[in-house]
């Protein structure tokens, strides 16, 4: 066992942290699903870009680092501590990435890579439906062959698109063979929401604002350039961009350890005992968290896989997350009803409860460890 | 023995119910969020189904009635989201009637003409401040004041709950404001009623996001089943219902001990708060778990009553100050304080 | 509202109170469940029946006082808080008795009531069977008729079957019509377990003590006077049983008002803040438990019924009893895996551990709050 | 940055886990139950595979490894249930080495000639000390004392898990039992190696209720179904898993703080005990339900792991005497103790 980190990592660790320091706004952004907050956003995260902290992990050549994993953990965990603002590209750069880079022809990474990284284009996920709820292989939106044009005319309709409101490109699956029965003959498109066809219809979220949208495709041209891997091959590519959403990318450990050490300080301020062991609790659990990541990475490192794994890290965090913000409202007393402007509890407690409902919710999560990693036979 | 209400406080209750579900509908209650003020033409309807009079004495055109029957109607007014000022201009009405009985407040409440806020010791926000005809003030060292918002200094606050018109209140007391001395025991008791009425309108919160669930649950098909089939989901919502069968007689029969004063009032009002507020903490996160992403919008209704919901269960004390009050009273191992600290 | 116990009411309680405080042995009895404390449970039955105080919500003539449900639980709030044995006749007083009075004939009544009341003759439930579970329509012990000797011959294999091993007569459900499906078919028997063919299989729980049994039968005659109700109505029958078991009798609110004061003043002798919230979470619903009896107890008296109620019941208290027994295990703290001799928070904790398990399991039950009470389609 | 167990651990662990499976059948817990010692033939066979001696120094015929390898074999203790006082004599060890290592204990107790028994400030309860051939014993004083069996008056304790043979010591120290003084620093220590190794065991435990349960779920049929298919059976167990999955790591990390005596370690060692508590505390409450009345009894295997369970979670400091210590050094409102009361 081995929990210290090289004198070359604590290198990294200075060297973003100083930057970081130097660069994080004073005041918390507007929220990025506001217009205001969406460009403020995008034009921190050009400045992450430029200075080469917006995708640590990537190569080189598309704006990164080529940070490991550890790597990528310190900087998850300076960028948090540092209270830097939330990533408005992180749908692209987080979940669609990892599929375009392993999927994906040089000419489409080329094209599409680095201005996601550089947040000039926000990508928008189109995975759920209306009536498919969380089961994707129930998609109906459909795609039809133009071969005249060389592409595709898309129909339907996508839900819950986080950034769908302000995001200009949308990721997702059509079906492609209307005969094929539920997960065959799904193709993966990236769509351009500035085209003829498309309506967004924005959705207040719990805070009020349009963190996600409706998408409404009429008859939507797109390019055979902008087909994602082969025809009626999209539920393969879907199911590792899935597992990037419910995996390591989305949820690095300082996501939860700055909040825990907020809480902390916010508990010493003006100790509440009969909330002691839950602000006590919340520490602990995002410190568990953490190990348990360092877990994961290094079988990462040795070659093994997360797999289903990563259903109870979905649960763990999920959870945890509601339960850190549900404390520290009850810390701040009368004023937990509040919008606390910067303190940003209540916002960061409406934000937690979408956790145990989206990616799969926890329900199916716990019926995925049951039957995939305890090996029970399925619920019916 | 009997721990349930009257048929003539049953028969109140569902006249009030009726009005609640023709006239607070939803879309009235998010008129009240776009609103400067929740306090709209319903009032005075309110009135005259006598419920803004419901603690004012008959002799001042109320229905002279006391904490059993509010904490029935506020269930309803809990059930239906209702926005106005009600619980505090009943705790308002309670401090008029034995301080001020003749400053004409009573009457005017009771006919509508006037709503009240409210702020008690400890408490730094209070409701309608900006728009209430009146404000009882009760400052830590005994003296109530009734004052008007020209009096004080508001500063509006965003609550969750945006039907809920938050200010912090800046007063300077004056001679003219003060209506009495040594008032501490009516203002704890008073703080009680206000912790009695949230715990009352919790349980009515409680029951409209099950029912509304309980709806969704049935009719919503995914995968050829209705998604109440599934057991996570039917063991969600029986949770619910648990939690909200067991705090009900709790409720009860703090109304009941308060209504006369019983020794035991104060902690049977800290249990009633603390058992309400945690059904209302489970339903809104087990409700909104089975609607799922829906259920996370604004266009949905369930996040009018989840945020009610978190407000009130903060409001008046919230579980870890109740919870305390019991173990001091209990356990004895701190001095009970004589009123919730906020 | 009157939460006030009327004068007679509170008579009542003080003569209660007064036989119980001079009549309570003052050192624990050994285990029900060992032979030589199932002899002395039963001597306090008699005690306490020839005081007429063992069935005090019975008639007269069977030597009860026709109490009232608020007297019955003003008993039993008094004989908790004397710390009085717990009840060696329980399965029959409270479980068999109410079936026996709306279904027995009076030669039954007058046949078995008063030795039951007595201690004389202990009853023993025969209801889960090893492959039934706790599905009480899949019984596969059958009765065959036997005209000859005018009754029946009783053969299976009953399971669970509470102080069977000392007890001297079981009631419990056989096939009488072997081709009828499910709940059809059934019939009532009392079964007296001296009869030739019977053999008991003393089955240790927890607690190491034999609680229950496994009953075998081999060709067992019952005569027809021995036959509860008519011929396959047993299901009807005993659906009205289990409505005892699971609903007010067997749990009355004065069971954990006792232990839950009994731990405030385990928390006073030795305070762990620690364990503050766990000791007045225990203390507040144990008195929840007694205002939400006082509802039921309202309801039936206005005329209304229980029915799935009883669920919301069950799963409440069986779980506080869970919770209540193991807060004082960890005020115990070192001590907290010993056996405490009087104090007997360990073997209370064993014996709370069945609680969420028999009379159906708290999750059958939480599906039947769902279903019945919420209205939710059948889980499948 | 390395969390998991170098390959050397593991083979070592996996040689332990398959002696135990072989030589540590229920039936020989059982066996355990019924004897007044559960020190048995077994125990030299342990010393054979180096499990006796893992914390001996090599110069005394142990293995010279310290607590991440202890952790490691725990665990599989844990898994079956191994009733003898591993835990204990590698306490006792720890404090010979530092101590009296030329008292001959060590090279003894590696051998599996000997077993120790120990008893540290605050504690009360000492395992198998009647059996053990030596206690040593540290005072709130500081003093530390070896003594034999005959020294004592002990009088036999009965726990929840038979086969933990308990006493209360009376014990009188004197000048020829005398060993060091000023030790309070190293008996603190010893009381974390005893608490994470109560910490490995109870993972080992989890382990094993969820793996016996599991096999039960898919076995047992009821109306036609595996009731493992259950909604219901499965949220249960997969919350057993998600608990022990997140307790391993935990557990992992306070071994290398405490190998390593970084500052943190105490602190470490006290999450260590609080998760893995927890993790067999549900999975004791959850797999009893999903066994049903088969698993309430004494002929059902589940019911001696389950007791092992309670016992651990309460030996070594319980999760709230583990959280106080965590309080005070995250939230410095109390002094941290230096070593958990009992």
């Amino acid at each position: 066992m081995d929990l210290e980190f090289t004198e070359q990592e604590q290198e990294f660790r200075r060297e973003a942290r100083a930057w970081l320091t130097a660069n994080v706004p004073a005041e918390r952004l507007p929220s990025m699903d506001t217009r205001e907050g969406f460009e403020a956003h995008r034009a921190w995260e050009r400045k992450l870009f430029d200075a080469r902290w917006a995708v640590v992990s990537w190569p080189r050549e598309y704006g990164g680092r080529e940070a490991g994993l550890t790597e990528w953990l310190i900087f998850e965990e300076e960028y948090y501590r540092a209270g830097a603002p939330g990533r408005v590209s992180q749908n692209g750069i987080f979940l669609f990435a990892p599929t375009l880079f392993e999927f994906g022809t040089r000419e489409q990474q080329d094209r599409y890579l680095p201005a996601m990284a550089a947040g000039e284009e926000i990508w928008v996920q189109g995975w759920s439906e209306p009536e498919a709820g969380s089961d994707l292989a129930n998609v109906r939106s459909r795609a039809e062959r133009d071969e005249e044009r060389g592409g595709w005319r898309l129909s339907g309709q996508k839900i819950w698109s986080s950034r769908g409101t302000w995001g200009h490109r949308l990721f997702g699956l059509f079906r492609t063979d209307p005969q094929a029965q539920r997960h065959r003959g799904l193709t993966y498109f990236m769509v351009d929401l500035a085209a003829e066809g498309v309506t967004v219809r924005p959705i207040p979220q719990l805070d009020g604002e349009p963190g996600f949208a409706e998408v409404f495709l009429d008859d939507v041209f797109v390019p055979d350039a902008d087909v994602l891997g082969g025809v009626d091959e999209g539920w393969k590519i879907m199911i590792a961009t899935t597992g990037s959403e419910r995996g390591l990318n989305l949820r690095s450990p300082g996501r939860f350890a700055a909040p825990a050490n907020r809480l902390i300080e916010l508990y010493k301020r003006d100790p509440r005992p009969a909330e002691r062991d839950a602000v006590v609790r919340a520490w602990m659990d995002a410190d568990a968290y953490r190990l348990f990541t360092f877990g994961t990475v290094t079988k990462l490192q040795a070659g093994g896989a997360i797999g289903a794994d990563s259903s109870i890290n979905k649960v763990f965090w999920s959870e945890m997350d509601v339960e850190l913000h549900a404390t520290a409202l009850r810390l701040l007393g009368e004023a937990g009803e509040l919008d606390d402007g910067d303190g940003g509890w209540l916002d960061g407690f409406l934000f937690a409860l979408g956790g145990p409902i989206y990616a799969g919710t926890n329900e199916i999560q716990r019926n995925t460890i049951a039957e995939r990693i305890l090996g029970l036979p399925r619920a019916k | 023995m009997r721990l349930a209400y009257t048929e003539d406080q049953e028969l109140f209750r569902d006249t009030v119910r009726d009005f609640l579900a023709d006239r607070c509908t939803t879309a009235d209650v998010r008129a009240a969020w776009a609103a400067d003020t929740a306090i709209s033409a319903r009032w005075v309807e309110l009135a005259k189904v006598g419920v803004t009079g419901i603690v004012v004495p008959e002799e001042h055109d109320g229905l002279g009635m006391g904490d059993e029957e509010l904490a029935a109607v506020l269930v309803e007014a809990g059930r239906a989201a209702l926005p106005e000022p009600l619980l505090e201009s009943a705790v308002a009405a309670g401090l008029f009637a034995e301080f001020a009985p003749d400053a004409g407040w009573l009457a005017e409440i009771a006919a509508g003409r006037a709503a009240a806020s409210v702020l008690l010791p400890g408490q730094r926000l209070a409701v309608e401040a900006a728009a209430a005809d009146v404000l009882v003030i009760g400052l830590a060292d005994g003296d109530l004041h009734v004052a008007t918002p020209a009096d004080c200094v508001l500063t509006a606050q965003r609550s969750v709950d945006r039907s809920r018109k938050l200010f912090t209140v800046d007063f300077t007391p004056t001679a003219r404001t003060l209506v009495a001395s040594d008032t501490q025991r009516a203002l704890a008791r008073a703080a009680d009623r206000g912790a009695l009425g949230a715990a009352a309108q919790l349980l009515g919160l409680t029951r409209r996001m099950l029912d509304t669930t309980v709806e969704y649950a049935k009719q919503r098909v995914q995968r050829g089943v209705p998604i109440g089939s599934h057991q996570s989901v039917q063991h969600h919502l029986a949770n619910v219902l648990i939690k909200l069968e067991f705090a009900r007689p709790v409720v009860l029969r703090a109304a009941y001990s308060l209504a006369r004063d019983l020794p035991s009032a104060a902690r049977d009002v800290s249990m009633a708060k603390i058992y309400a507020g945690e059904a209302a903490d489970l339903a809104a996160r087990n409700c909104l778990q089975v609607h799922g992403a829906i259920g996370y919008t604004e266009e949905h209704d369930l996040h009018l009553f989840m945020k009610r919901a978190w407000a009130l269960g903060t409001a008046w004390g919230d579980a870890g100050v109740h919870r305390d009050r019991i173990a001091a009273d209990l356990l004895g191992d701190a001095p009970a304080p004589p009123t919730p600290a906020f």
